[in-house]
């Protein structure tokens, strides 16, 4: 941010203070609302979808954590108004595209269904505060659920850059309803696979599976993502352990940018409940500070 | 058309965007809605572009704001129940007054307070260098009970005018509400205690219920609307304010393009301020000052400022129907 | 959630969608608003599927109208200057009147007039047989000067309705103006004065300029505001009147669908009259009958009426949070 | 109307008073909001589109000088709000079709260039009153500008049909621009073009035109449609020939069927100023009450 500063100021030194009448100055956005063109937007199962687009350089810039507001095409007879919140699933800046994981859900999401290759998407970002990779760790635990896979997904490879191996627990109803799994082995982490239909995902046969990695040593931190349920264990084997963790959040938001004051949550910061913006201050939080 | 729009100039290759509020002369007239504006947007756009900053509107205790949800939208526009959530007055002086002190645009702070002495003894407070005016929210329809507000009213606009007056010297804007019957007789009622420039207007208070739970949308139940759902509205709240003061009239609702932004000026707003436009597109307000340049060179107008209150109003005692016939 | 809506009745298979509205029973919540239908609409839908018909507002002199143009449109609405044309209470009683005669549907006449003692005599001269009830426009913006009109202030409501209240025995509505501060004073001033009935509410005074000539859209300058844009403003309008009064609210502005007729239902409204959604799908009003029927049988809702007034309130004093886990 | 009325009353005892209950009351309507499927939609020249929808029965029973309202697609940023009143050009009971011939003129016909076969159009008709033909008439003449065109064309079958002969004045600024001139030629009429660019389309050219059908016999009405400067002229020689005349006018409109008000138009019945709604009264009125 205060990089950000000695520009704006030198843009008052070199006359953009003149006004409107300069367009030119040495000024740069590092986010953007651009139209980004689809390259691809495909069903991976029955509830989520796959959508790549090429963008600019600023938006392929994003880092595993943080996120898009997504402006969605109108579908028939609805009118989303706001733009749609969309955490990074995966970014390439040599081809300049990122990529969402989607599940349809109401009227914005039903919207993105019906682009198509070759289709316009104006899309913002990229947004808030990404998650941390600490260069010492060895190995890490990412435990998701839901949409929570899409928001894990990019720190496989972030992971495998650090030289940091993952065990990836993934929590769905159902096992056809899990996703990314492809993702992770292709970089190299676990994957355990947990679901309500075979009965495995419950907090009790979850935490069994966390204190074994940690017994064994292969959990330096918690990375979470999509279910309360299962962030409250982690909190608790991490405070019993002494193990660093970050979460994830989701909110309602507007503006996605730190304007509004809509995505607010609680959070206790040393004893002391504090309110912070979702999209500003995360939405990646240290796991001890986040409330269910 | 009219004089300002025909001034025998015959090419304008330069557009003046100045315009003059109440004391203060802006680069140009657009700055952001209180509460729609932060220091998120610097990574969006060169702030030394702006007409002025507005903070979000402070209060000098500290301030939770409404129960969640905050927001839910509807076609063309947005609900909104945040409330004032608020850090106070040394939070604001410490950490955020120094952020915009790093650029050339005047810094304009929003306050609110339950009682007019609570608003003049913070705007005494905040009468410090680095704060170039007050916009006092005189109309947030969120904190007063069943969206009651000073601005409902003349005389209680004339009252906790008159205190603000009396607390400050700096350049002092009134933010009316567009939800009562006379909008001008309020304008009137600031003009006369002594306010240098009326914002016409805040959120139109609303309310929606969900189908699936019937319960409202929002934790607070009702909630101020804003955007293009409103325009029309407001831009004639503004039509009706220019004409009933001769203080600056600075229009706000649903402003989202620079046309918009003219046809606010035309109904005699002096500048624009600009909210929910932001959330959907966050450069809008940058995008509007092109456009406004860019119509004024197109039509010949050498300052943007030569537009306020440009309507043309032709007696029409019998029904106009010259454009019935475009094709012969 | 509330009693009326888990009844106790396992399976609803057949849903009672009369509503009772100040001494007239409808066979539906649904109806016309003034000035959006005529004999027109024959040829679209079957007029006996109507809860009421509700005539164009009739004045007791001829009345040209506004100058033209007489519309424009925004997104999401519609502004009208279309003025009050009549042609008068003589040609209203021997042409217009037996037209709907012709069907089994309340006939419901509305009416204007400059005084209230012209609204009186008016009123007195329609209590004929073959009309059902009276609806007094005492919020049309466009015929009083700069918008004003009755039902801008309680006093000059309780006035107007009292002089109608003695000349009628007819039901009688009074239909509010949205544009004053104090929408649920107004109904109190109506239902104390002796209205049968509130509703709630007229178009919302709004204006647009058109960029090409800088000349206002419409010739009367201004106009009303209606269509889906007002819908939340409206809404929140009836649900204050409806927690205000003992009355029923009749429930008008922007609703298109049956989702929208619940939602002010829920908010308080006892029957709902649709006005713009007709210039864009004729059939709207017999496609919002089938659909509310539809989300009754759906939900298990035995009477339409249970929905009045639905809409749950519950003390929240801390924020909800429990929609923020949809996925756990 | 008077069966309107008919079939109403008998709705009424056969129990469709019972109200929303009763769906399949023999009632039936006569003008339709449908979504017609486009089967066709191109342009003819540098201003007009041809657009062909596939419609209902009722529709498709449209006259000539009828029109329908169609609820134009929204195109990119623009929100065109009211339907938007279009003449019918063509009808065919039997392929259930029926025509417009369009300029792109603003928001709401840039959305009709949009539509592509196989999409889905929401029209609304037919509506009005339409053109008149007497039996007796022999040769009539039709004189038109602009989109006045597309208005008159449908005449051109149904003069053939009803043994009366047709010539055409047809007015544009420029020979390229003139429409259905082939459709008149097909149905046997004749056509005289009149441009600005050559000089011939003045008033006193086409009144000179007139009068000539006129001498010669073969002009016993006078349709017109898109020029209040031609219908003067029409006007004035119908006054001084006695002869009747019919004109298709233009008007603003938002509900097409009589229920707003906005499309008044004054007219001279008798030497009294009479206030008319374009959509409801008319289209189609008297030549002699007209005023421009
Ligand atoms: C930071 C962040 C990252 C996210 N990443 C993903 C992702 O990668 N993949 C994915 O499938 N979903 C993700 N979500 C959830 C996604 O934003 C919602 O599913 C989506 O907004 C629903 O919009 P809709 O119009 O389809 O549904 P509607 O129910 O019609 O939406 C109505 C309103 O509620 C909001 N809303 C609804 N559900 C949620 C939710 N779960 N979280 C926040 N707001 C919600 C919408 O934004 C909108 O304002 C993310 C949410 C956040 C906050
Ligand atoms: C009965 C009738 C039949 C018509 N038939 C044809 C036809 O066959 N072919 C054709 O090309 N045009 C025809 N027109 C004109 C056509 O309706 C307008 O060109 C069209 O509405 C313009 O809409 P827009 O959104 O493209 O333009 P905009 O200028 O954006 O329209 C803005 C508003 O003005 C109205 N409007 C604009 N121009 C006209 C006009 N000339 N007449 C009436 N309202 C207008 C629109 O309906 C809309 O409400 C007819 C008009 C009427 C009244
Ligand atoms: C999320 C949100 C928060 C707002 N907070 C404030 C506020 O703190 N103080 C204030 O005076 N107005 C506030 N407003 C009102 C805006 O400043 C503005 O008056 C209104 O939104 C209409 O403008 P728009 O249609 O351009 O958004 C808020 C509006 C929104 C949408
Ligand atoms: C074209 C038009 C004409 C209207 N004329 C009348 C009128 O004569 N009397 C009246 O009480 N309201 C009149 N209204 C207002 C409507 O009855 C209704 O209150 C308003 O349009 C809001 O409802 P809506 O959003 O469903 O249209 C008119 C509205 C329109 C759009
Ligand atoms: S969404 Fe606006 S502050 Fe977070
Ligand atoms: S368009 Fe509504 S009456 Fe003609």
């Amino acid at each position: 941010m205060s990089a950000q500063h000695d520009q704006s100021q030198a843009a008052a030194r070199f006359g953009a203070a003149i006004g409107g009448s300069c367009p030119s100055a040495p000024w740069k956005a590092s986010i953007v609302a651009e139209l980004a063109e689809v390259v691809r937007n495909e069903a991976v199962n029955a509830e989520y979808r796959h959508l790549v687009v090429n963008c600019s350089e600023e938006a392929a810039a994003a880092q595993p954590g943080q996120f898009f507001q997504l402006l969605c095409p109108q579908p028939a007879g609805e009118q989303p108004f706001l733009r749609r919140p969309m955490s990074l699933y995966g970014a390439d800046p040599d081809k300049r595209q990122v990529e969402f994981l989607y599940k349809v859900t109401g009227a914005g999401t039903r919207g993105l269904d019906t682009l198509k290759p070759g289709d316009r998407l104006d899309i913002m970002g990229p947004l808030g505060v990404g998650f941390t990779l600490d260069p010492g760790w060895r190995h890490i635990v990412a435990v998701g659920r839901g949409a929570g896979l899409a928001t894990l997904a990019p720190l496989a490879r972030a992971a495998k850059a650090n030289g940091t191996q993952v065990t990836a627990v993934f929590s769905a109803r159902r096992p056809e309803l899990l996703v990314s799994v492809e993702l992770f082995h292709r970089h190299g982490a676990d994957v355990i696979a947990v679901t309500d239909s075979e009965a495995t995902s419950g907090p009790a046969n979850v935490e069994r599976i966390l204190r074994r990695h940690i017994a064994e040593g292969r959990c330096d931190a918690f990375f979470t993502c999509g279910s309360s349920r299962l962030m409250r264990v982690q909190q608790r084997l991490a405070r019993e352990f002494g193990l660093p963790g970050q979460v994830a959040m989701e909110q309602q938001m507007a503006c996605g940018i730190g304007l509004c004051y809509c995505c607010v949550r609680d959070f206790n910061v040393n004893g002391e409940i504090v309110n912070r913006r979702v999209c500003w201050d995360g939405p990646v939080f240290n796991l001890m500070e986040a409330l269910p | 058309m009219n004089a300002a729009v025909n001034s025998g100039i015959r090419a304008v290759t330069h557009v003046d965007l100045s315009v003059a509020i109440g004391g203060l002369t802006l680069r140009n007239p657009v700055m952001p809605a209180s509460g729609t504006f932060a220091e998120g947007l610097e990574k969006v756009m060169d702030f030394n572009r702006l007409g002025a900053f507005v903070t979000k509107t402070i209060t000098r205790e500290l301030r939770a704001g409404n129960p969640l949800p905050r927001v839910v939208e509807r076609p063309g526009g947005l609900i909104n129940a945040i409330g004032i959530p608020s850090r106070g007055v040394p939070y604001f002086v410490e950490t955020t007054m120094p952020h915009y002190a790093a650029y050339d645009t005047p810094l304009v702070v929003s306050i609110s307070a339950p009682t007019a002495e609570g608003f003049a003894s913070l705007a005494a407070e905040l009468s410090i260098p680095g704060i170039a005016a007050i916009e006092a929210n005189i109309s947030c329809p969120n904190i007063e009970e069943d969206g009651k507000a000073f601005a409902m009213r003349a005389e209680s606009t004339e009252k906790v005018t008159r205190e603000l007056r009396k607390a400050t010297r700096l350049p002092l804007w009134v933010k009316l509400t567009p939800n009562t019957g006379d909008v001008p007789e309020v304008a009137r009622a600031a003009e006369a205690a002594g306010a240098d420039a009326v914002v016409v207007a805040n959120t139109i208070l609303s309310m929606a219920i969900d189908l699936k739970t019937f319960k409202p949308c929002l934790g607070n139940i009702m909630g101020g609307l804003s955007g293009p759902a409103i325009k029309p509205i407001v831009l004639r709240q503004v039509f009706q304010c220019a004409k009933a003061v001769k203080i600056p009239v600075i229009g706000c609702g649903g402003i989202s393009t620079a046309e918009d932004a003219i046809e606010y000026m035309l109904a005699g707003a002096s500048a624009v301020q600009v909210g929910t436009a932001t959330f959907l597109q966050p450069a809008a307000m940058t995008t509007i000052i092109d456009g406004l340049e860019a119509f004024c060179l197109r039509r010949e107008i050498p300052r943007v400022a030569d537009l306020i209150h440009g309507v043309v109003i032709e007696e029409a005692d019998e029904p106009d129907l010259a454009w019935l016939d475009p094709v012969s």
